[in-house]
């Protein structure tokens, strides 16, 4: 077998192999196969290789266990996105529960059922703690003392926002006559209303 | 047509594969030992290529079709195989009644007057042997394509880039924020009759630090609570706060002698030490 | 991004993605990762990695879905034992039906035993449909609506091949006589594969 027929079969066989293979693996797998070939050659034959490579988007590379070929590094971020799925999206049931945490906090998931008509899934709270937008911040000392929530700081960081007051407003549901707002009116813009009534 | 593109020596064409091993010759004579025909019956892929087998070894034209000596080589081969491979011969009893017929067509005196329109009666079978002839051909075509298990592999380079890849959240617009509490005290609207309101929200905000705070430290001072950097607006935020806690049983406001330093302390602490 | 990235970049993508590779979805894939290249562009670096693996162990090949690096065919059978015990070999049977579908397609099953003078035995179509090689296009409009049936891209990149017409050449089918059947029947039959190949 001539020079040029070796170096293309080394050549695939690195392409093909499962795992790294090393110049001792080579030599073997060439003198199975009755070409025969010294260690020395093969080491040369890889070492030709890696230069041939050298510029390409693949690149022969030495690990522990011998050579393979990989990606060139730098096109890992891109090339990732190949297997990159979209991002899913929330269930409006999540989405609404986390705007009742943000806009009424402190806030009971009772509370959050009684507004919403329907029961809060433990899925969805829980979601919403690991992603670290909401947490406990106490408990309501009523029967059963369920627990408060509230937003965080990276929920505010993430929506790009100093502080609560940020959030955009919310068009006002008609005022009830009998309601009597505090004095602090004047101050802001925005009704500070009881919240006896809607508190249970 | 197949057998002028032939070369010279017929023989030489594989007429067929045993065990994988094209057979590339066979006996002339039709006396072949039963361990042998076995092997080669097995090789006919049907009645069409044994039929093509034979026509070829007799370095014939497929259109000149020797329906006579063909008919009666097909015959004796049916014979072994009906002896031997019943199952196999269906196919093969379908073929030799087909040659029967034509045989006996080639022996009737045709009629004059219907020369013109008379058809030879080996024309169908002669052109589903050239068919045939084309697709075997075809066949062996496709075999000899380099074939992507046997010939050759499909290389793929190793990456890190997997790694890289990052599970996604779900990514939400402020406006979705905005727009779903709305949709939800909308439906708050409908379901209940009392009133829901839009809460001052940094009172609420407040609140909830008041409370976040209290879960690391026991007790707050009072002016702990207070901002002067935040103005008046932050102090009567945060008195409102307090209020509000203390309305909703969140928290105590503990003094213990006139004039003494207020403190808040959680309404959860108290409750866990008095439950001790 | 430069012209000699975007090549190792395609050149990387061709060999990490788990099926061939088409001009256009390159090029959407670039697009879509804000690198700006025409189709025509991208033509041309598949056309120049192409050329530069002409001898080398591993070949960038088109075939009917696109391209996709593989082993040197010379270098065949020994590359093919590192990694599995023995090729699959296909029977003269499976063979003839598998060129009948090729070469007369759309065809149905009726068709193919005419020709073949054997009944077409139901683990063959099986198989062929299981490796995906051949499908239903439609049916023709005769008593029974028997399927008609045409190979499909995996059968032609399994053969190494681009497109049909690669396939090497063989006879024309005869003429058949006046007295088998009505001409209708065979246009029938282009009618229904026209339809069958518009409607997925």
């Amino acid at each position: 077998m001539q020079n040029q027929q070796i170096k293309q079969l080394i050549e695939a066989l690195l392409f093909v192999a499962e795992t790294p293979l090393s110049v001792a693996q080579l030599t073997d797998y060439l003198l199975e196969h009755g070409i025969d070939a010294t260690r020395k050659t093969v080491r040369e034959v890889v070492d030709e290789l890696a230069q041939d490579y050298q510029e390409r988007g693949v690149q022969l590379q030495q690990v522990a266990s011998g050579y393979r070929f990989q990606t060139r590094a730098e096109l890992g971020g891109i090339i990732a996105n190949l297997w990159q799925e979209k991002p899913p999206r929330y269930s409006q049931a999540l989405l609404e529960t986390l705007a009742l945490i943000a806009y009424r906090q402190p806030i009971t998931r009772g509370d959050i059922e009684e507004i919403r008509g329907v029961s809060v899934s433990s899925q969805i709270m829980k979601n919403l703690q690991e992603r670290g937008w909401v947490k406990v911040v106490g408990h309501r000392e009523v029967p059963g003392r369920p627990q408060l929530y509230a937003t965080t700081n990276e929920f505010l960081d993430y929506f790009n926002l100093k502080d609560l007051a940020e959030l955009p407003a919310i068009p006002e549901p008609p005022p009830k006559a009998s309601n009597t707002g505090p004095v602090t009116q004047e101050q802001n813009a925005e009704t500070a209303t009881d919240e006896s009534e809607s508190a249970p | 047509m197949a057998t002028s593109s032939s070369p010279p020596e017929q023989q030489s064409l594989p007429l067929g594969f045993v065990r994988g091993e094209p057979v590339i010759d066979k006996p002339e004579d039709l006396y072949i030992p039963p361990d042998a025909l076995e092997l080669i019956l097995e090789s006919f892929s049907g009645p069409m290529d044994l039929l093509l087998y034979l026509i070829r070894r007799q370095k014939l034209d497929i259109v000149d079709l020797p329906i006579l000596p063909i008919t009666k080589q097909y015959m004796e081969y049916v014979e072994m195989m009906k002896e031997m491979k019943l199952e196999l011969a269906a196919d093969y009893l379908v073929m030799a009644a087909m040659l029967a017929e034509i045989k006996s067509r080639m022996l009737l005196p045709k009629p004059p007057q219907e020369d013109d329109d008379e058809v030879d009666p080996r024309a169908e079978l002669v052109r589903r042997l050239q068919e045939y002839e084309a697709i075997r051909a075809g066949a062996s075509h496709l075999d000899e394509m380099p074939q992507a298990e046997r010939d050759l592999v499909v290389v793929h380079a190793d990456t890190d880039a997997k790694s890289l890849v990052q599970h996604q959240l779900p990514e939400i617009a402020l406006a979705e924020l905005a727009v779903a509490f709305s949709q939800a005290m909308a439906q708050a609207e409908l379901q209940h009759h009392h009133q829901v309101q839009r809460e001052r929200l940094s009172t609420r905000e407040r609140m909830s630090r008041i409370l976040d705070l209290l879960q690391t430290t026991q007790r707050l001072r009072f002016a702990e609570l207070f901002e002067p950097a935040e103005g008046k607006q932050g102090v009567v935020v945060s008195f409102l706060a307090i209020l509000e806690l203390v309305k909703e049983a969140l928290v105590d406001v503990v003094q213990v002698d006139a004039f003494s330093e207020i403190h808040i302390t959680n309404r959860e602490q108290v409750y866990a030490e008095s439950t001790d």
